[in-house]
């Protein structure tokens, strides 16, 4: 931890689902250049946790604050607006659009056609994708097919490439490796160390220990909707995390 | 049915997969597929043609004059179909645009005259045209604050709205039909250049706009996405709620249209204008390779829907099939018009076990 | 003459007995002239849907047009076009403009006759019928099918007219429309009975509207106390008469209309001059006179 | 739309997470949400109540006479809605059971006149209702087939088969209604035993029936599991095509039952008999909190929904509310109908962001 | 490889889509209390042949054969009936119906109401559901929710919880641990290992290596629709693995 102030900071934040409470005053500190992961059973409110931060819930209380600075989101595009991209764990694609239409959703590039019609530029879209995907080395012919069309880990890399085009600040990610072969897993972990070299925030779910320890700087284990604990990555060990998760 | 904001992930059938490691058959495919009611329609005229030959020796589809019935049969149903492709994309049902065509039938009729008393009647018919279509947008507006703001679901939302509309166009017009007084309305309506008649040119310039709507715009594009996945295209930033008002204004506005042109072409506005007209439209839209799941369709297809029904219609009478029969053989068309698809999508190979 | 004129005749609606006697009634004047007759209609009874049927028959170009016209204004233009095809065009039962043809004043005089029983008047001998069934007083209201619909409509306002002008002692109740649906004919009846339990009588302004409100009444148990006048004729209305459903039937006289929209045409085609409005006339119908084959000729479709 | 077999999975928003720790809780609100339609029906009964004490003085809802004809009056839309459940809850719509009661109502006339001619008059009446009911389900088997063979959606395959059963009708008919002679037959639709007319009873038991088929048997837990998830019901191993047939059976049979009662009523059997009740009972199957995508809705619900519409539908009558405002309220109770579930939802705490 | 009739056995089995060869002539065998892995790079065709052999796809082209029958599955049906459960990489429950609902999908226990009545015994799938998700650590109250309430690993944990209560004689999991807590994960390599313990045949997909040597007998990479190679576990290395699916 450092002293600036923290690109994303989370206080006391709570979230109930009826009588479920699914989160219940949990914090959490991101800096510039710093990934934090986010562990826990299944269950223990990470997805919960990431959509309150994205705007895709409404937290019951608690405060978020970007660069200092209290904000309250009432939709996800808010959320984007501050410069914050979302990897969900339930994906959240158009299935009937191509891989260019979803990285673009809700900010497609527009030309003029004849001159004066703006009209959707299509091939732009699909150039950008074309080369989004390499990044992470996937190497997608069918640039017109909906994404309906392809393998579950090539949709989560669709996804991932969504994230990563618009260059957030703050990226938040869950379980993006779940569905990759490793090669890709081993670019998606690549790919983080690059975010965070650049200066930018990154939160990171995942079940994997290994990529945990591998890119990350600090890790938070909720446990049944708490924090049941928080370690520097160079503090801990596989062991003592798992014991944290589980409540040993 | 319903496009309220917190719709799940759906992905829909009638976008099954076509895929291809080569470009070029995958866009071909693609692109059969929406021709697909297009390819109908020229076969159900082949049929007539030949039918029409065999049992009287006369032409159907060479008759200028069956054409101009047609295009302008086509015109008001069209209408309204061209608002419900919109609604029916994003995964909603528009069930209240035949009254709101009443409506604006009514109002367009009343205005005219109201205003042919003050200014020229050329202005007369076009402020009353302007103020039906204005009129219109009010029961959009409601439908759409109901169903993005209240969560009421379009099938339910739409039908209270079927209610009121109808209530609201036959109380305007006292119960009965509104007589315009205007030669220019009526010339709008029944007049023609170069044999082809007004009504066709303004319907078909209307098309093409909302044609570069649905497919060339971010409009457009939100439209399929909301109606595929609205969760994921509200995590995408797309104001939902927005949009939705905006998608039931757009197809209040087809229905306005098609009142004021109904007027036109009648001279006189009647609240019962689009009542019959409701599963026609979306018949059409769902012929034109729609799925009521949302998430699929096209202005193009649609058009060919509207035509396939208006060419049965009109074509079965000119055929003289016996009244009940006709209403046997559209039936059998509208499935056989959709068992095309079928096969044809089993021959292109996508895939049918799941 | 040898040659074989083809007739058209356009009902209001495809779907209503009343049309199909009237189809009936055609027929056997086309037999007997040896014409063609083409019966084609649209199955709602509403211009959007009839425009397009009449325009695929002036496509074939028939010798003389029969229309049903669903509107008075809405279906001159459409049947201008008949008119200016040189399609000799006849009206029955319904008509346009306001009925008065071959003035050479107007726009809407072009047909050259109308040949129905007027349904305004038709609603004045019910509402005559009514008032004398249930003793000039009381409680009586329209059962009717939806808004706008011409003939209905007609009817409806000539029973009201011919019941405040002629008939003080009765009151008549707010109209209730059951969109053709004989279940919500019953209920509404019901419902006003409910609330007016000195309700004496029901016009059924078409099939659906009379059929129900007499079930209506026969629920409510007042089969007798609440007359029904039923305004047309099917084969089931001498049942409900027998059994004392219906009291009254105001029966049209379609198959005549049919037999002179064709006897007119053919005369008109054979260059004869023809009367600019023929009237068929009505037959009312009760337990009195239902078994008279005189009146029962006049039940539809036999 | 659509309940072919390549459905993928969607989640129904009517079913919203209502998570709980607590069991006992859950379950609670989970009832509530059932008894919504309920719930609403009794406010709608006390306004009506209200109403009329201040308009005119009398009871609306203490009079037993209005309850004999609300009920009698909710026996034919409740017929179809019971089937358009099954239907619905499958993810797909039946529009040809208007149609397909028309059909019954008239093959129920000529049958039981028939058979009169050869045996004892109740037998004939027994027999004529038989005959109804089967053929009724030949257009319900080929809907059945169309949409898991061949993979019609619902919409247009049943659209298709509206026109269909409407012709068949009408030339079976004549074009006419077809009077019933047979004094049994009469009593069965109008007669009553301790107040109770035998068409409600009868309609109460065939209700018990079906509630029974879609709450406690296979092939009711099969239709939720279709509805919310074709893909997944069809990879547990149901058999999708077989179970899409039946339901469409049942549909039919729902109609078949309601057009014989219906020419047991009227004494007639008419063609048009079903055509008006269409949209009532699509509305009444959503008002009773079912979601045109499937998935969820309930038999009980249902009947509430019928009943919240036949009540607004005679109540506005007796409350001497004039006809085209009458149009007008009906809309708007049955938006308000939906507006409460949405409420309730809200206050119940279940998920509404997304 | 032992030399009794294999359980499963596929044979040069191809599927198309369109143009698209997911699976081009590839083979398998499982034996009795064998683990069988299939690896390989998104796309690789992993999911397509699990699903063809589950009956969820026909085949283009080859043959399945089970104990040495052939067979010809035109419906998960007919496969569930030949005794094989599959968990699908996307899950395929019924959101509305409970965990039990969802176990018993299909197979619903019947009892008798009044004596007479039959009835669908709810109580017994509540408390089968019960029983099979404690299996998997899980302990789930909520047994009258519907699973749509559940997180991504509990939705998880329902799939696998369906594919074990049948008692298969083979199953197949396509990434089964993918969404799952650590816990969880090594709960599941336990199963598989009982599984394998009784005699039952495994098919086991996974991107992650250390699960697929910690269970699998034999490993099954493709690559492009083809298998690039097939090698007993103990006779082989990630390194080599990840070269054979990358195509080193
Ligand atoms: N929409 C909802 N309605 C009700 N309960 C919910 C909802 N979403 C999550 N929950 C509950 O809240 C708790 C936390 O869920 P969450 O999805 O945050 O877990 P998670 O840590 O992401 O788990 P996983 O690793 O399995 O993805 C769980 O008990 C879950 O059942
Ligand atoms: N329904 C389909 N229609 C068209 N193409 C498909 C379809 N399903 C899969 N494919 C294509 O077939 C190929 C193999 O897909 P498959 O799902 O079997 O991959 P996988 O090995 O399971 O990958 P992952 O590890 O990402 O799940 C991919 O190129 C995919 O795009
Ligand atoms: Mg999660
Ligand atoms: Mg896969």
């Amino acid at each position: 931890m450092n002293s600036q102030t923290p690109l994303l900071e989370v206080r006391n934040l709570s979230r109930h689902f009826g009588a479920v409470k699914a989160l219940e005053n949990c914090s959490l500190v991101v800096h510039p250049g710093e990934v934090v992961a986010l562990a826990g059973d299944n269950g223990a409110g990470k997805t919960t946790m990431i959509k309150a931060i994205s705007g895709v819930y409404a937290p019951t209380s608690g405060e978020i604050l970007i660069e200092g600075k209290p904000v309250s989101f009432s939709s996800p595009q808010d959320a984007r607006e501050k410069g914050i991209e979302t990897i969900y764990q339930d994906l959240a694609l158009a299935d009937n659009l191509t891989i260019g239409g979803n990285i673009f959703l809700g900010r497609e590039p527009m030309r003029k056609a004849f001159g004066f019609l703006p009209v959707i530029d299509r091939k732009a879209m699909a150039e950008a994708a074309r080369q989004t995907m390499a990044l992470l080395d996937f190497h997608v012919k069918r640039l017109d097919a909906p994404v309906s069309n392809f393998s579950g880990g090539q949709r989560q890399a669709v996804a991932i490439g969504r994230a990563v085009y618009w260059n957030a600040r703050i990226l938040i990610m869950d379980e993006p490796t779940a569905a990759l072969g490793v090669p890709e897993q081993r670019k998606v972990v690549a790919l983080i160390k690059s975010l965070k070299a650049q200066g930018r925030g990154v939160v990171f779910i995942s079940h994997n220990l290994q990529d945990i320890f591998a890119v990350s700087d600090r890790i938070v284990v909720l446990r049944r909707g708490i924090v049941a604990g928080e370690r520097n990555i160079n503090e801990t060990t596989h062991d003592e995390v798992v014991k944290l998760m589980i409540g040993g | 049915m319903t496009s309220t904001v917190d719709e799940p992930p759906k992905v829909d059938p009638h976008i099954a997969p076509q895929a291809d490691h080569a470009d070029q058959t995958q866009t071909l495919i693609g692109h059969i597929a929406q021709l697909r009611a297009w390819l109908f329609l020229g076969a159900l005229i082949i049929i007539f043609e030949i039918w029409s030959r065999l049992s009287f020796g006369g032409t159907f589809v060479l008759s200028p004059f069956n054409w101009q019935s047609i295009a302008i049969f086509a015109v008001a149903p069209l209408l309204l179909a061209i608002g419900q492709t919109f609604v029916i994309i994003s995964g909603g049902i528009d069930l209240s645009m035949g009254f709101i065509m009443g409506l604006a039938a009514v109002v367009a009729a009343h205005m005219t005259n109201l205003a042919g008393l003050y200014m020229p009647l050329p202005f007369a018919m076009l402020f009353g045209i302007l103020v039906a279509v204005l009129v219109a947008t009010i029961p959009g507006m409601i439908n759409g604050l109901l169903i993005s703001r209240l969560k009421v679901p379009p099938f339910i939302g739409t039908l209270g709205m079927f209610g009121v509309a109808r209530g609201t166009a036959f109380l305007l017009a006292g119960g009965t039909t509104v007589p315009v007084k205007n030669e220019y309305f009526a010339m709008l309506g029944n007049g023609r250049i170069l044999g082809i008649p007004y009504l066709v040119l303004v319907t078909a310039v209307f098309v093409l706009v909302m044609h570069y709507i649905l497919s060339q715009t971010r409009f457009g594009q939100h439209n399929y996405a909301i109606g595929a996945n609205a969760q994921a295209a509200r995590r995408a930033g797309i104001d939902i709620k927005g949009h939705i008002l905006k998608l039931y204004v757009l197809s209040s506005v087809c229905a306005g249209l098609g009142g004021a042109l109904y007027a036109a072409r009648f001279t006189a506005g009647a609240a019962q204008a689009g009542e019959p007209l409701l599963l026609d439209c979306v018949a059409a839209v769902v012929i034109g390779g729609a799925s009521l799941f949302g998430g699929s369709g096209s202005i193009l297809g649609t058009v060919a829907g509207a035509l396939v029904i208006a060419v049965i219609q009109y074509g079965l009478v000119f055929l003289d099939v016996e009244p009940f029969w006709q209403f046997i053989a559209v039936g059998v068309v509208i499935i056989i018009s959709v068992l095309i698809d079928q096969a044809q999508r089993r021959f292109s190979g996508a895939k049918q076990d799941e | 003459q040898d040659k074989t004129f083809t007739i058209a005749l356009v009902p209001g609606l495809t779907t209503d007995a009343f049309y199909i006697t009237m189809r009936k009634g055609a027929e056997a004047a086309a037999k007997a002239v040896g014409a063609e007759l083409v019966f084609q209609g649209a199955p709602d009874f509403n211009p959007v849907t009839q425009v397009p049927v009449l325009d695929a028959i002036i496509a074939k170009k028939p010798d003389a047009i029969l229309i049903a016209p669903t509107d008075k204004d809405q279906l001159i233009q459409p049947l201008k076009k008949a008119h200016d095809a040189g399609i000799p065009v006849i009206t029955v039962d319904t008509f346009i403009g306001d009925g008065i043809y071959q003035t050479g004043a107007g726009d809407a005089e072009f047909p050259l006759s109308y040949i129905a029983s007027d349904n305004v008047l038709g609603g004045a001998i019910a509402a005559r019928a009514l008032a004398k069934a249930v003793g000039e007083k009381g409680k009586v209201y329209v059962s009717n099918v939806k808004p706008g619909i011409s003939t209905t409509d007609q009817r409806e306002q000539g029973f009201k007219d011919e019941m405040a002008a002629n008939h003080p002692g009765i009151e008549v109740l707010e109209s209730q429309f059951n969109d053709n649906d004989a279940n919500k004919a019953a209920s509404q009846l019901q419902a006003v009975f409910a609330r007016n339990s000195d309700l004496v009588g029901v016009f059924g302004a078409n099939l659906f509207s009379a059929l129900g409100a007499a079930n209506g009444v026969q629920q409510a148990g007042q089969t007798g106390n609440i007359k029904v006048v039923a305004f047309d004729a099917p084969t089931s209305i001498v049942d409900n008469i027998n059994s004392g459903l219906v009291d009254v039937a105001i029966a049209q006289h379609p198959a005549e209309i049919g037999y002179f929209g064709v006897m007119s045409a053919y005369a008109h085609l054979t260059g004869n001059s023809i009367p600019t409005a023929i009237g068929t006339g009505f037959t009312i119908i009760d337990k009195a006179n239902v078994a008279d084959p005189d009146v029962a000729k006049y039940i539809y479709s036999d």
